[in-house]
């Protein structure tokens, strides 16, 4: 592993008694400066993760490296990394600048200066009227700033966030996202971020760990883990997806012939890894809702399909159609415009072989 | 809450039963306060009339006196120790993981459901024993034994709302084991402690039976009161009574707001 | 809980706090219990040697026998009447909006904050004038004073967590207001009236100043032995605390998870 | 009103005390079997107005029929509406066919009898097999489905549900969507839903009535609320939007020539009974992200505009895109593909004047 990696676990367990095994012999190489998130569902040792790493839970097997130096065993007031909790955990007896200066008053530094510092970070996150209030006086997207700046303060070379928006509603979130993303390139600090939305981890990481079952499943750019997803978890749990499990027929290059139960024979895509299914293999194909066209669009693409048009739900910027193959087997659609078709009616579906994306089947998949 | 469900149904007869309850308990202690201004000598209807008399009594006779002071003495002790070992004890309880916790944590409470007849004995033999003579400082000792556990139960509710990510976060920004309890836990847990203070020094101020077996010369407010009382009905401890009373209901008032939570809040 | 820093740091300290805190509580108890196995007739050190001959000599005391049967009904009249009153009050008190709510409130929980001696008395006096002869009735009144607030409260902290919407969805449901409160809010107090009833019980057979005041041939057990000690050190004392001692504590074991609440859960 | 609607309200307000305002003399007329949504953020009222529906709430003033019946004072145990609660309101210590039977117990019907209808339900929702169990044996799904067909069993004429999938994760939520959606169309009931989940609340009513401090904004198909939005408060709250204030200079039939302070002059459309505006007025115009068009697409939009990239978002099927105008002045873009252009460099943006779309002021705009 690189001299540019600045957090490396290296085969980390951590188990819970003799039979619960929350994180499962992971590693993982954090570059020095980028956004990297830990993404999965509730369970998938996301936040154990990151909690061994800060030093607040012991590690079972396996080794921690901050800067090259083994952490392992040090307790989290020796690291020099910071966390932001979920609740923030802003102290509730202290004023916001004495929450802000309580880093700097660990380290000794005098009143005056530790108070200065923490005016500059209000200054910064543009909140200075504060200073002087009481955590439970201040908004959801004010505490957030603040628990932010408080981890800032002694200036880490890591900061691990732990579902920091996990609190707030939908609009400030989005605001906070673009807030957060903002500093974290104008700092120029590594951010360990742990989420179970694929939404938030798409949009705000240089690169994305799938965890699942206290496993990688997957760790690649955003791009890639949302177009080429290697496993039907990844698939699945990151964005919309239509699932269909088949057999592989044959095999020309980076294309497979899949044989579906309903659909029939049609070809499909490989990337990432999966390239050595062989002619004969269970296999599972992703189909994503807007990737598939309906209508008239659906003539040019390279398989076509014909089903019955069940569903039409508009949301605004897009419309969610549900077409039946055969009884009990639904595909999700996702298009720009209302189909030509009735509720009731045939409707025809099409999508190219690129948009057919073969999947090896996994434990997770069955979520 | 639905309010129109109420103006049409409810309301009456649930105050009704509160006023039964409210009259059960108070009408003997109304019985009190009543007598307590009343100028006659004997506690019988019909009264004789409008007196101060009694509380006039009551500050001008030095026994009384003294015996409040000793049980201020005794009660502000057991209120600021008791509250002490609390939190220790709260706090390890809380924070601690080893085997057989949960049957510590049972005998820690225990004592609050040991009659207080077999514990002031016990304890008189076992000061006998060790050769110590009755005075205050035993009684402030047996009294702790049970006021400690009543001050770890309110602690530790205290301590188990805190949420565990403020300590992390404390270690997390530099602040040792120590150092954090004295930043974040402590002074979160004052009001509480308050609490448990309030509680301890009520429940050893009107405590009368440990005391009882416990001391020889320097009576407590209530053994003082007894001993009036065994000689011949005084009319004194009615005016103590009402004054008492009245102090508790201060007390009270002050306190419940910590020790029952917040009420019922529409919405 | 951070396991890593508590195995290097914490532990010791902790467990180190609780034995001292659990010493002092219980090192009197343990000489009650030593001294009811002890074959001497005196309570001093060194031992005599084993025997059970205090135990037996209790169970062969009809006087005593007496006392534990006057205990036991009156307790449990206790714990049942006030738990009854106990709820109808919680109940009130949480589903009825009316003035001066918060002072009623108050006022149904300071007799837990008067001293015992105080209520003792005026309820002597009380029911003097009301021309009444002392028994296990009066006993029995005067410990509700003291127990219904407690049973109050014990039910009121249970009611407030019952969510507003399971009432309002029996009535949704076609439940009418005393139907929903049979089908729904009662089942689901239970639990805590069974602690109220374990609490209760508990206090009232503890109970021994309004017990003394107000029974004059009928004795409970705490004035028994106080009768028996009053007139000459008697071990057999040391028996009957041992056996009642241990009771309470099986009392308290299987209470203290209702009192308590759920214990911290990891994770 | 006609008298094909099954509940309406008449001038209905609910004070609390002296000055608190809940619900704000609002009319509403629901028609028979339609999916009717109180839409609004928390705190406008759309609770309470389901409350005082079901009787679980006085009326302060006005009317409210049931059925052309007056039901104003009927305590809730005799109008025939149901409702659904957001935390289901199961009875913890019943068994869930007990739950379910309830109702019919309520109304004298022998246990045999109401035990073999609950069965019926649980076939219906296919739980057969759940009927001894206690509702904190179930997952959050099947206390969902199990507090459904408990309001179900009475065979109410309207079922009040508030923010019934509010407690489920966001896959789950989807899939009770689309199951209520169809249990709604099998029965014919009517259903009149509460919710602050715009997405939910377009994709499954037939209309939409969206709140704001007490007061109705606008009722409308969601196509019709999403579309043609007639306030700022709808367009904002109703999917994500741009809104810009200026001045209405010129009209011209439905279009109105805006002055922008930044973009200048560009011509809107009104729709919904905004046209009264008058040159000179001081209105908004609200401008949806995935209406502009970004880079050389923007060529032959009617109105033009350039500005800097400032951030672009991932998101899987969408790309975000900020673009600011002028300092401090930025606009939301969603686009299907990256932008050409790099962050930090000029990109052109245009949008036809049908999707810039004329808004009247209104106090809750500055929410």
């Amino acid at each position: 592993m690189g001299s540019n990696s600045i957090v490396e676990l290296q085969d980390v367990t951590k188990r819970y008694g003799e039979s619960v095994v929350a994180v499962d012999a992971i590693n993982l190489s954090v570059r020095r400066g980028e956004f990297l998130t830990l993404l999965g569902p509730s369970g998938c040792g996301k936040t154990t993760t990151l909690r061994m790493i800060a030093g607040l839970e012991t590690v079972s097997s396996g080794k921690i490296l901050i800067n090259q130096e083994d952490v392992t065993y040090l307790p989290p007031y020796s690291r020099n990394t910071s966390m932001m909790f979920q609740d923030y955990a802003l102290f509730p007896h202290m004023s916001i600048e004495d929450n802000i200066a309580f880093g700097l008053k660990m380290r000794r530094v005098p009143r005056d200066e530790r108070l200065k510092k923490a005016r500059e970070m209000l200054e910064f996150i543009q909140l200075p009227h504060i200073a002087g209030r009481k955590p439970n006086q201040l908004s959801g997207g004010q505490r957030q700033r603040v628990a932010l700046v408080r981890s800032l303060i002694l200036q880490p070379e890591v900061l691990l966030l732990d579902e920091p928006l996990g609190a707030l509603d939908a609009e400030l979130r989005r605001q906070m996202q673009v807030e957060l993303k903002r500093n974290q390139q104008q700092l120029g600090i590594t951010f360990i971020y742990v989420t179970h939305d694929q939404e938030e981890a798409l949009s705000l990481s240089d690169r994305i760990v799938v965890m699942n079952g206290g496993r990688v499943e997957q760790m690649d750019t955003p791009k890639m883990i949302y177009e080429q997803p290697r496993t039907t978890f990844v698939a699945s749990f990151i964005g919309r997806c239509n699932l269909r499990k088949g057999i592989a027929e044959a095999k020309e290059g980076r294309l497979v012939v899949f044989l579906d139960a309903v659909l029939g024979k049609f070809p499909a895509a490989c990337f990432n890894g999966v390239e050595a299914i062989q002619p004969g293999q269970r296999i599972a194909i992703a189909l994503r809702p807007e990737k598939i066209r309906i209508g008239r669009e659906a003539e040019n693409c390279q398989t076509k399909a014909v089903g019955i048009l069940k569903y039409t739900g508009f949301l605004g910027s897009i419309v969610r159609i549900v077409v039946e193959l055969a009884p009990g087997d639904e595909v999700v659609v996702e298009s720009q415009a209302l189909p030509e078709a009735q509720v009731g009616e045939k409707i025809s579906l099409g999508w190219n072989c690129d948009d057919a994306i073969v999947l090896t089947e996994n434990s997770g998949g069955d979520k | 809450m639905v309010e129109g469900l109420k103006e049409r149904l409810g309301r009456i007869p649930l105050i009704l039963t509160l006023a039964l309850t409210g009259a059960v308990i108070y009408l003997p202690i109304l019985f009190v306060v009543i007598f307590s201004f009343n100028s006659g000598r004997f506690q019988v209807f019909p009264l004789k009339g409008f007196s101060l008399v009694w509380y006039q009594k009551m500050l001008s006779d030095t026994a009384f006196m003294d015996a409040l002071r000793n049980s201020v003495i005794v009660s502000l002790g057991v209120g600021v120790v008791s509250t002490i070992f609390g939190f220790l004890g709260a706090y390890s309880l809380v924070k601690a993981e080893f085997r057989f916790k949960d049957l510590l944590s049972t005998l820690l409470i225990t004592p609050l459901a040991v009659p207080g007849v077999l514990l002031a004995i016990s304890l008189r033999v076992y000061f006998y024993s060790l050769g110590w003579s009755f005075s205050l400082l035993t009684v402030f000792l047996g009294q702790l034994i049970t006021n400690v556990p009543l001050a770890l139960m309110v602690i530790r509710a205290r301590l188990l709302q805190i949420p565990l990510s403020l300590e992390e976060a404390a270690w997390d920004l530099g602040a040792g084991r120590l150092r954090s309890l004295a930043e974040v836990i402590l002074p979160m847990t004052i009001p509480s402690m308050i609490v448990s203070m309030l509680l301890t020094f009520t429940f050893s101020f009107d405590e009368f039976i440990i005391a009882y077996f416990l001391t020889q010369f320097e009576l407590t407010l209530p053994i003082k009161i007894w001993a009036n009382l065994i000689t011949g009905y005084d009319p004194t401890v009615n005016a103590i009574g009402t004054i008492v009373f009245f102090l508790s209901l201060v007390i009270v008032f002050f306190g419940q707001r910590f020790i029952l939570g917040k009420p019922y809040q529409k919405g």
